[in-house]
């Protein structure tokens, strides 16, 4: 009894707490690449053989991003990304809010893209919230596809839409579906890098899961 | 989650307020209760910077009857848009330490003995900000309702029997225009945040 | 003087054994042959090689290194020569020397290669010590001409190959990289999503199209050469057949 | 079994049989034999004579067996052995595990019985009679339809009209156990019940918080919904009405309807809403007048 008595540590105690043992899982580690409508097919039967939730069939999720900006106030740094996640097919389930930092794509020994990440679950008024918080919103787009998984590894194979004005139907970004790899760890998992490129030379050829660096892309002219 | 009530609970001149939660703890144990831990509830809030335009205040708080959640209410002018987040969202709070600054000195926490009695759980906090005790706060729940109006009449029975009959009861201003709708913790926070923002205007009572 | 022996002799004992470790491994290699020819897996008799060849490398990292400089001052002078059979000296070579005869001694004691040897050496040297630096670095030049178009073939082969599976049941290529990359700056900045900009039209101008493309893949580019897959094929496969190991 | 084979016969077959087999075994027991020392000079021929003696004692019992069988009736069609057919399969009796199994049964059947046996005399002794099985009067019997073995539809029907004469309580049906009703009500935010039918028959009642999950069989973590459970059985059998069964389940849901106010009424003889010992509100509702009581002040 007089241990259950026992006062209550505060949460600020157990983040730490948790922070030193390094269990917060607040690294993503990432593999990207994309699959032509007309294959993508072959690629989910693969993935259904391959992966660990196959008696009951892929997970499918049909989810609305909005991509929220928060500018520096001394106008140093670059500003804050932020990403709010909700799916569209089950209305009662928590907002997803992500902070992801800027991707490493390390040296060529590096399998994967490092970035860090922070997956946060939230209810409530998240959207205001952000607003108020002085938020803006950058983006926004919607995906509907498949998850699969196969021991921590996760994938998706998702198409991805822009939000459309009108009563339009959503208007896809191209004629391939997105498919990306990956982890949430905590930092210094490396191993785990390893074992998502052993996975995904057993998707090749059918698709071509890379490091890719946006940053660099989107920059160049096109 | 049953409906909350939260009571502030005036500490006499003379006395402590190690010697009033004790009393209070008597009292309830005499009426049948059994003493199932410890409970806290703590705030932290955040200002925004300067340069953002009109100041927000981020108030983040814990209750230990709800572990793995984080209540993060923003007040905004006279809106409050409070949102539930898991445990990380602490973490979130640092990446925004470049906006939003935390206000150290206010950090408050209520903290104290939890009984339950029935269907009834109640709990005595002491409340301190900055090691410096401010008050006691009794909280309520009736755990088998959801309505607040539905249920007020017998809360106030309650506290009435509890604190003396003299108490007058009124239901917290958080809960007036929202009598009818389901309760759920993020109310319990609501009144928990009003009554510490109320302590931190008053000047320290005296240090325990 | 002492020390000079002791460490002598240290190095006497560690080249002794190196030389011991490859006479047990040519020795296996021989009864291997000579016991099991009709049933040995080729492959792992290669591997005997391989160890040779590790204790051979040993070998001569212990003589060339400056560790045995004594050794080279040291000289050993054949005092008597003779044809009568030496009980001692066919025990220590296990019955391969049983005499120290004029025939064997030149060969076994030679410091210096044979004077053929020595003379082909030579005119080696002297070809390439005369050789004009022009036509030396247009043979260079050449050399790595051949090379580099060997290594050309080779890995394009290999790329057709690791496509081979596709492409011969006859399915098109199955992703595309513009696609992948107009798709991974769409979510990843936003190109194409914000208001107000004019949607990518997909495969049409998107990032990454051209030449720039960062990793050269066998996407689109390999379609140039339908053909080639077929003999390929067949060429493996005979290869495979000529094999000489292969049973 | 076919009752047209007559036992007694059967078993003089088989007796019958047996010595013939006896018979037989003793030819080829002499045969093995063969000559022994007390056939004297002349073995070979004593010998001889003795077999012949054997093989007529064979003859004349087969002679007896064929007419043993001929008198038999011959069985029409195939024997249906059941199980049983498997063990000339299997020969080994470990193999088979049927002892265990036996055992198993007999201890089944044994407790069954001894369990019926006192479900009998206390339901003998019970006044409160569920059922017509042994209400007396023969003559109501074959007039009256059991309550317990309605149409679906019909129950369907009456439920239905009763939720649509509420609206602040929802009463879903669902079938999870074939043809008989599991009737879920959600009262306001107040409570959530579950009920069990028969037929049109109340066999059991659970209730629970707004926020609890509802099933069958776990209690609810609340003192008052596990007190108001309890009443709510009272009601139940108070309520039943073996000739108006549709009335029975109109009077219950009526009664279940007047704890829309549980929390919020305060009990009508003490005035109070919590008792002072218990700590529960008034978790009793009059079967008449469904005005609130706390257990405690309901006399």
């Amino acid at each position: 009894m007089s241990a259950a008595n026992a006062a209550p540590i505060t949460a600020t105690d157990s983040l730490t707490q948790a922070l030193k043992a390094n269990i917060i899982p607040n690294q993503e580690y990432l593999l990207q690449g994309s699959v032509l409508d007309s294959a993508v097919e072959v690629l989910l039967h693969r993935l259904r053989g391959l992966c660990d939730n196959v008696d009951a069939g892929p997970e499918t999720f049909d989810d609305q991003e909005v991509c929220f900006s928060l500018r520096d106030p001394n106008q140093q740094a670059a500003p804050l990304m932020l990403r709010v996640r909700k799916a569209l097919d089950a209305r009662d389930m928590p907002f997803q809010l992500r902070y992801i930092g800027q991707p490493d794509l390390g040296d060529k020994n590096r399998p994967t893209v490092v970035r860090s990440s922070l997956d946060i679950a939230c209810s409530g008024m998240l959207i205001e919230f952000l607003n108020e918080l002085g938020c803006r919103i950058e983006f926004e787009y919607s995906v509907k596809g498949y998850m699969f998984r196969k021991g921590r590894m996760k994938i998706t194979v998702a198409k991805v839409f822009k939000i459309s004005q009108s009563a339009m139907p959503p208007e896809p970004i191209s004629q391939s579906y997105l498919v990306e790899l990956s982890v949430l760890a905590p930092t210094g998992q490396d191993a785990i890098a390893e074992d998502m490129r052993a996975f995904a030379d057993q998707l090749r050829p059918l698709v071509q899961l890379d490091k890719i660096d946006y940053k660099r892309l989107g920059h160049m002219p096109s | 989650m049953g409906v909350t009530v939260l009571q502030q609970f005036p500490v006499p001149e003379n006395k402590t307020g190690t010697y009033v939660i004790e009393m209070l703890s008597k009292r309830i144990l005499a009426l049948g209760a059994t003493q199932q831990g410890q409970f806290l509830v703590d705030c932290e809030s955040y200002l925004s910077h300067p340069q953002m335009g009109t100041t927000k205040t981020v108030h983040i708080l814990h209750n230990s009857e709800q572990p793995a959640s984080v209540f993060s209410i923003l007040e905004s002018g006279n809106k409050n848009i409070h949102v539930i987040a898991d445990g990380l969202f602490d973490l979130f709070m640092i990446k925004l330490s470049q906006h939003y600054t935390s206000k150290k000195q206010t950090k408050i926490e209520s903290k104290g003995p939890r009984f339950e009695l029935g269907d009834f759980c109640i709990k005595l906090g002491s409340v301190t900000m900055n090691q410096s005790f401010k008050g006691i706060l009794i909280e309520v729940e009736y755990r088998p309702c959801v309505t607040a109006n539905a249920v007020w009449g017998l809360l106030r029975e309650f506290l009435q029997g509890l604190l003396g009959s003299s108490t007058v009861i009124q239901p917290p201003q958080h809960l007036k225009n929202r009598m009818s709708e389901i309760y759920t913790p993020i109310d319990t926070v609501h009144q928990y945040l009003e009554l510490f923002s109320a302590y931190r205007k008053t000047t320290a009572l005296r240090v325990q | 003087m002492q020390r000079e022996e002791k460490q002598q002799e240290a190095i006497l004992q560690a080249i002794l054994n190196r030389v011991n470790d490859l006479k047990t491994a040519i020795q296996a290699l021989i009864t291997k042959l000579e016991t099991e020819y009709e049933t040995i897996n080729w492959p792992t008799f290669l591997d005997n090689y391989a160890i040779l060849s590790g204790h051979l490398t040993g070998l001569s990292k212990i003589l060339q290194a400056e560790i045995a400089p004594q050794l080279r001052s040291l000289v050993v002078l054949p005092l008597q020569l003779g044809c009568k059979r030496d009980e001692q000296l066919a025990q220590m070579t296990e019955g391969r020397v049983p005499a120290c005869t004029h025939d064997l001694v030149p060969d076994l004691l030679r410091t210096k290669p044979e004077p053929q040897a020595e003379q082909r050496l030579q005119q080696f040297n002297h070809k390439a010590s005369t050789l004009n630096y022009d036509t030396a670095q247009k043979q260079v030049a050449q050399f790595t001409k051949v090379v580099s178009h060997v290594w050309e073939i080779i890995s394009k082969e290999r790329e057709n190959w690791e496509g081979e599976s596709m492409r011969a049941s006859g399915i098109q290529p199955t992703h595309n990289m513009a696609d992948t990359h107009a798709l991974v700056t769409a979510v990843g900045t936003g190109k194409g999503l914000r208001l107000g900009m004019p949607a990518i039209v997909p495969g049409v101008g998107g990032p990454g199209m051209g030449p720039r493309v960062p990793t050269p893949q066998m996407g689109p580019s390999s379609q140039t050469m339908p053909k080639a897959p077929s003999t390929i094929k067949t060429n493996i496969k005979a290869a495979n057949q000529i094999h000489p190991y292969q049973r | 079994m076919n009752p047209s084979i007559n036992v007694e016969q059967l078993n003089s077959a088989l007796t019958s049989l047996r010595t013939l087999r006896s018979s037989v075994s003793q030819v080829f027991e002499a045969l093995s034999n063969g000559l022994r020392a007390d056939h004297g000079e002349d073995g070979k021929e004593k010998f001889l004579l003795e077999l012949q003696e054997l093989l007529n004692n064979v003859n004349i019992n087969l002679r007896d067996l064929e007419q043993t069988t001929n008198g038999l009736p011959i069985p029409t069609g195939s024997f249906n052995l059941g199980n049983t057919t498997y063990l000339s399969q299997e020969t080994t009796q470990d193999r088979q595990a049927l002892y265990t199994q036996l055992v198993n049964s007999y201890k089944w059947t044994d407790k069954v019985h001894e369990y019926s046996s006192f479900a009998h005399s206390i339901l003998s002794q019970n006044s409160l009679r569920r059922s017509y099985a042994n209400s007396g009067s023969t003559k109501r019997r074959g007039k009256l339809q059991s309550n317990h073995n309605v149409p679906p539809g019909q129950v369907d029907n009456v439920i239905n009209t009763i939720d649509r004469s509420y609206t602040d309580m929802k009463i879903t049906i669902s079938r999870p156990y074939a043809s008989n009703a599991v009737v879920q009500i959600s009262l306001g935010h107040v409570l959530k019940a579950v009920v069990a039918f028969k037929g049109l028959l109340m066999e059991w009642v659970m209730v629970k918080g707004y926020g609890e999950t509802l099933d069958l069989w776990n209690e609810s973590r609340h003192n008052v919904f596990r007190k108001v459970t309890e009443n709510a059985h009272a009601a139940m059998l108070h309520f039943y009405s073996p000739t108006l069964p549709e009335l029975a389940v109109r009077s219950f849901m009526t009664w279940l309807h007047s704890y829309v106010n549980l929390f919020s009424e305060a009990c009508k003889r003490c005035g109070c809403h919590l008792h002072h010992t218990s700590l529960l509100p008034p978790a009793w509702r009059d079967f008449r007048t469904l005005e609130p009581f706390h257990d405690e002040c309901k006399q």
